[in-house]
């Protein structure tokens, strides 16, 4: 099995959604390489619990769209052996709540054999799951633990928030020859728009910055872009400027990209949908105060997800979560230019 | 509150009658029994689509006979642990109908305060502990409530209800082991409806005789006809009494099958139409009125009057759920720990 | 089954070790009330994986020190189900890396079912581990994760570092309605002090200052104490007083302790054990920076393990842990005493 | 490095001789296979207590037999995962004494650049995978070894060892389903010591009967006596044929037993003395010994040669580790990810 066919090449811009985007970025990886496979429960005849991999079965076989018991661990370990026998598996794990019970080979296999062999065993595996909540279900299936996963050496997350990155950060991640974890935000699939044609490939580790700004840096990921890209709207119209800073990769952090944000601006305020306490938040703001103490001139803000098990009930969720007034009224503060009321953690 | 009547937890009633009397009544009442569970969830199909229902909702549509089943068995000190494919559970074991059409409508009258919605029902009145949406998750729970009752010497049974996918998962197995090794009363009963979401028995077990599986830990394991709701109330009996009488833990493989999709998002592609039509033919609450019928235990008006009662008392449910308020976002935090005056009880 | 016996009354102050203290902590609340029992691997007839519960079999009998089988998430799970059955279990789990077989237990259960049942079901269980490094066990018994337990809403976390903590944290613990999870340092096992008579019982969620100072607080906890302490002799030494703040609870945070201290000395050094990124350490820089922005003159410092799998070769597990000089350090550099070469993340 | 021989991976030797020389031949192979791991522990034993080694450490004096009878089944293409007792399946795979020794040391020529230690030797070069110190956490890696070889057709075995204890874990019964439902190439060999560190097979399995339950997965399953080497070797001989064949995994449960405590911390008090000295009689060296001797086959000169070139292979190993250079401090990092170079291989 050696990688033969060339990639398949992308017509002109044209209207997509995040969930095509990926079941495309799919293809594309199993047509250009025959040692990848997707793995996963329900990936095959269901056609992927939230839709990501329809039709791939039909297309690559269920040797290759691989249906797995529900037994997460095993199935974890196992892409992890595949890996280390030569195949590129991409696996599914439907939410990153149900990712706790694999978090044992993600953390004592796949992120530390290579340093643990000095060297000998990479493992290039690719896992991806859905995270995060909004959809009113309950507090087993809405969490936001991407931030554990950034904690741990030898892993690479991602947390690609728009269509183009839904598109285009599979294939360096199934390039790269140690473990990556892909986090998409539920909130995202059914989200549409232009994928762009000159979109390549992008590089991993790197933030971007989705909306230029002076007065203040809006730091964000994942399911919470489009929340701060709201809000930097809506601060626009009351004279703040705000720049958006989509981290894209968790681990590492694009350092370079978030100090020059905040060099330049001298407000911060971080948005991770995530519980407060000893959420990536935290991290953000730690080494803001590290690398831009000088520069900074207010506290960071933080906005994330208030510290309770996610209710069901639709306004208690919605309150639990960040939303773009409170990421507005965290900017407005941050930037000295708010009642002061408004503080919501 | 709805003012008609919801079953009793109790599985002693009718004693008055003669035995074919009470044989009779006893059947209208687990007819009635499914005819609840039936109906309500029909029900919420209707308020799902208006989107008055919200969140992941599955439907036992077609396991009506275990839920009404199973409970039969126990008796109102017993515990019962289940699944995120719970409402039959629920409304069988007695949490009544308003309180769980409340919670799916997310409001404060909610069996859980609409904290937890269709996925997380819980009354710790009636010892049912949920309502867990993580596929295998309850299972140690329901050692853990056993453990107490063994150490503690109460002769109560806990019942944990899981599906075939969960036979799959690790904790299932620690779990047996763990129960059959300390001879904890649990009552394991598997709903095997032949589907982990849209994965076949066949494709995630290598061996699809769970009953024979589970019978490798020592268990004493059964697998019964699950459309047929007094054989599965017999053969909870007799494992009951087995677990009360201090013999371990049993398990029972209640093979059934849902009638509509894993959940309301499923569009169900991985079944075959001629395969759940065979499996209608044997419908638990069709199954057993023509049995009543051919006894003559069924006249026309007796269900009609069945059906009117239970829809009765879902309209009252519904319309109760539609009034009630909602937790106000104020309270967003409470439960997250116990209130501080609590701490120092006993 | 009622609490009906009296705890066991301390002598005067006498010496001890921390093993020693967490096993009179244990047999107290054993005596004390009946619905207490301890449940784990190998806390009966072996004893105890690091002795810690040797005797108590024999005193208590296998029904209250109960072996178990190697299934972390099972006897982790039955232990919050006899919590609901009326029972006060405490599970030991033998380190904190083997917690993560049991971490979909301890987050979707035990801390969150009392929230998600709108207050219906509190779950009194204390789970016991051991953490951290020093003893060249290697890359998968070595980590601090305490810090992901601390982002749980619905968890106690607490981390004892002195004898007279490991004595007396365990009966607040179990008084407590709501799960608490009690991470002993490997390292400290073997030490030894006095155990003064009059150490009450403690009152939860305090941290202590454990040495007061003036010109920067070193803020720390569980195995990292000693080491604190040791570098602020060494500081002491240099002109340099420092404060040592020692957490003990990890959740909640004392924020007001924290805050205190660093409003007077103006300068902070964070020092945690955990990798770097997304430690709790970062939460707490993050708090300052918004708790204490004005009060700050300079970064917040964090000495932290190297991000690495914890490699088994003395030299290089040393080089990856905090360590007294690196503290040092750290501390020199906040007070802007320091030559600019030390940095060492 | 040492100069002396260490056994090939290979199965296939002495093909020239005649059968009964042959099997002499082998016998005497097989008897200098597990006395190297037996006097390498036992040095290693010295060394920990010297502080020269640190960390846990787990010795298998007593399953040499295992260790030795199931990697002669094995071909240098096959596969071995192992668990933090595998000092034995180490060095019966091949991997130098002196790596391994100088792994203890913590040295860089160590075969994980001292970076593992005793529970964690790696050996690429000679596919032997850990070497893992979660207990079943090998397990699911060795699924997906041999996953890769099914998928790409590889005529290859992956063989997973791991304790009676784990057998408990639900990763076992998760990756036993995997392998089982998808015919995966896998030997599974549990070594049944009795013991899970202090815990007795009987208090922690609730039916102790290993192999009988590996077959409710609809494996081969057999039980085997570990304490003799030959029918280790047999038993593993005709599992390997089948796993290479096609016919799915197999399981081997070897009856074993640990004739030194769990660790060098374990004062070992949940033992009885009698059992163990009962045990020591079957100690599978002297039992192979004492077969040979009774054939004629082990003349004095010849045991003492083999202890002699055992004892030049350990002290050139332990001499070499002593000499070895440990890893720079700045090199802490390395091999956290892999080198950015190498991020463009294909
Ligand atoms: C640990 C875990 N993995 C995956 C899921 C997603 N999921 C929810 S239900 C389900 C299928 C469960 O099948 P089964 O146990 O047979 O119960 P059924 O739905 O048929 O009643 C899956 C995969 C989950 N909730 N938890
Ligand atoms: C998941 C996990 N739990 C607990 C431990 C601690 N521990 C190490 S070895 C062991 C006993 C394992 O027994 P068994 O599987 O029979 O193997 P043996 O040691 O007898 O070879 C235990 C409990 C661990 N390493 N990993
Ligand atoms: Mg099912
Ligand atoms: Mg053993």
């Amino acid at each position: 099995m050696t990688a033969t066919k060339t990639p398949h090449a992308d017509p002109a811009e044209r209207k997509t959604t995040y969930r095509e985007a990926l079941r495309e970025a799919l293809r594309d990886a199993l047509r250009a390489d025959d040692r990848v496979f997707l793995m996963g429960e329900d990936v095959g005849r269901y056609g992927g619990c939230f839709g990501v991999s329809l039709g791939l079965l039909e297309e690559f076989g269920p040797d290759r769209i691989r249906d797995t018991p529900l037994s997460e661990s095993a199935f974890v370990g196992a892409g992890i052996g595949a890996a280390l026998g030569g195949l590129r598996p991409i696996v599914e794990i439907m939410t990153v709540n149900f990712s706790l019970l694999a978090l044992d080979q993600i953390l004592n296999n796949a992120a530390t054999l290579l340093h643990m062999s000095g060297g000998q065993l990479p493992v290039p595996i690719v896992i991806r799951m859905t995270t995060g909540a909004g959809r009113q279900l309950g507090a087993q299936h809405s969490h936001s633990l991407e931030g554990w996963y950034a904690h741990i050496p030898g892993l690479r997350v991602l947390a690609p928030a728009t269509i183009a990155d839904a598109r285009h950060l599979l294939a360096p991640a199934l390039a790269d020859p140690d473990p990556v974890l892909i986090f998409e935000h539920g909130g995202l699939y059914n989200t549409s728009g232009d994928l762009p044609a000159d979109a390549g490939p992008v590089g991993l580790g790197q933030a971007a910055v989705r909306r230029p700004g002076t007065d203040v840096s809006l730091i964000t990921y994942g399911g919470s872009l489009p929340k701060a890209l709201t809000a930097a709207d809506e601060l626009a119209g009351g004279g703040i400027s705000a720049e958006v800073v989509d981290l894209r990769s968790l681990r590492p952090l694009d350092d370079a990209t978030i100090s020059d944000s905040v060099a330049r601006t001298h407000h911060a305020v971080v948005v991770d949908e995530a519980w407060r306490s000893g959420s990536l938040s935290a991290e953000i703001s730690a080494r803001l105060t590290e690398h831009n103490f000088y520069d900074l001139d207010a506290p960071v803000e933080r906005v994330c997800s208030a510290e309770v098990p996610m209710p069901y009930a639709r306004r208690l969720e919605e309150a639990a979560l960040p939303q773009p007034g409170t990421i507005v009224a965290a900017a407005r503060r941050a930037v000295g230019d708010a009642p002061d009321d408004g503080r919501a953690d | 509150m709805s003012t008609t009547r919801t079953p009793r937890a109790s599985a002693s009633r009718s004693r008055s009658r003669s035995r074919p009397d009470r044989q009779a009544a006893h059947r209208r009442d687990l007819l009635h029994g499914m005819l609840r569970v039936r109906r309500f969830e029909e029900r919420c199909v209707e308020l799902y689509s208006e989107a008055r229902i919200r969140g992941f909702m599955h439907l036992c549509i077609g396991e009506e006979a275990v839920a009404v089943g199973v409970t039969e068995a126990l008796t109102a000190d017993d515990a019962v642990v289940s699944t995120y494919r719970e409402h039959g559970h629920a409304l069988a074991r007695g949490v009544p109908a308003d309180a769980v059409m409340a919670e799916m409508f997310g409001k404060v009258t909610g069996c859980s305060r609409g904290r937890g919605g269709s996925m997380h029902l819980f009354d710790a009145g009636r010892r049912f502990y949920g309502g867990n949406a993580i596929v295998g998750g309850g299972l140690p729970l329901a050692a853990g409530l056993a453990l107490a009752d063994r150490m503690t010497g109460r002769p109560r049974v806990t019942c944990c209800f899981f599906g075939d996918g969960a036979f799959a998962e690790g904790e299932f197995h620690e779990t047996a082991n763990l129960a059959a090794l300390w001879g904890l009363p649990v009552l394991f009963v598997c709903e095997n409806n032949l589907y982990a979401m849209g994965t076949a028995l066949s494709r995630h077990q290598a061996q699809t005789d769970l009953a024979l599986r589970a019978a490798a830990y020592g268990m004493v394991s059964w697998a019964v006809d699950g459309m047929d709701a007094a054989a599965v109330e017999d053969a909870a009996r007799r494992a009951v009494e087995g677990v009360r009488a201090g013999s371990g833990p049993h398990f029972l493989e209640m093979r059934t099958y849902r009638f509509r999709a894993h959940s309301m998002y499923d569009s169900d592609r991985y079944r075959d139409k001629a395969e759940i039509e065979r499996w209608r033919e044997r419908d638990p609450v069709e199954l057993l009125a023509r049995l009543m019928r051919e006894r003559g235990e069924l006249p026309d008006e007796t269900l009609t009057g069945l059906e009117d009662e239970v829809r009765a008392e879902i309209d009252d449910a519904v319309r109760a759920a539609e009034q009630a308020p909602e937790e106000p976002v104020e309270d967003l935090l409470t439960y997250v720990t116990s209130p501080p005056a609590e701490v120092n009880r006993p």
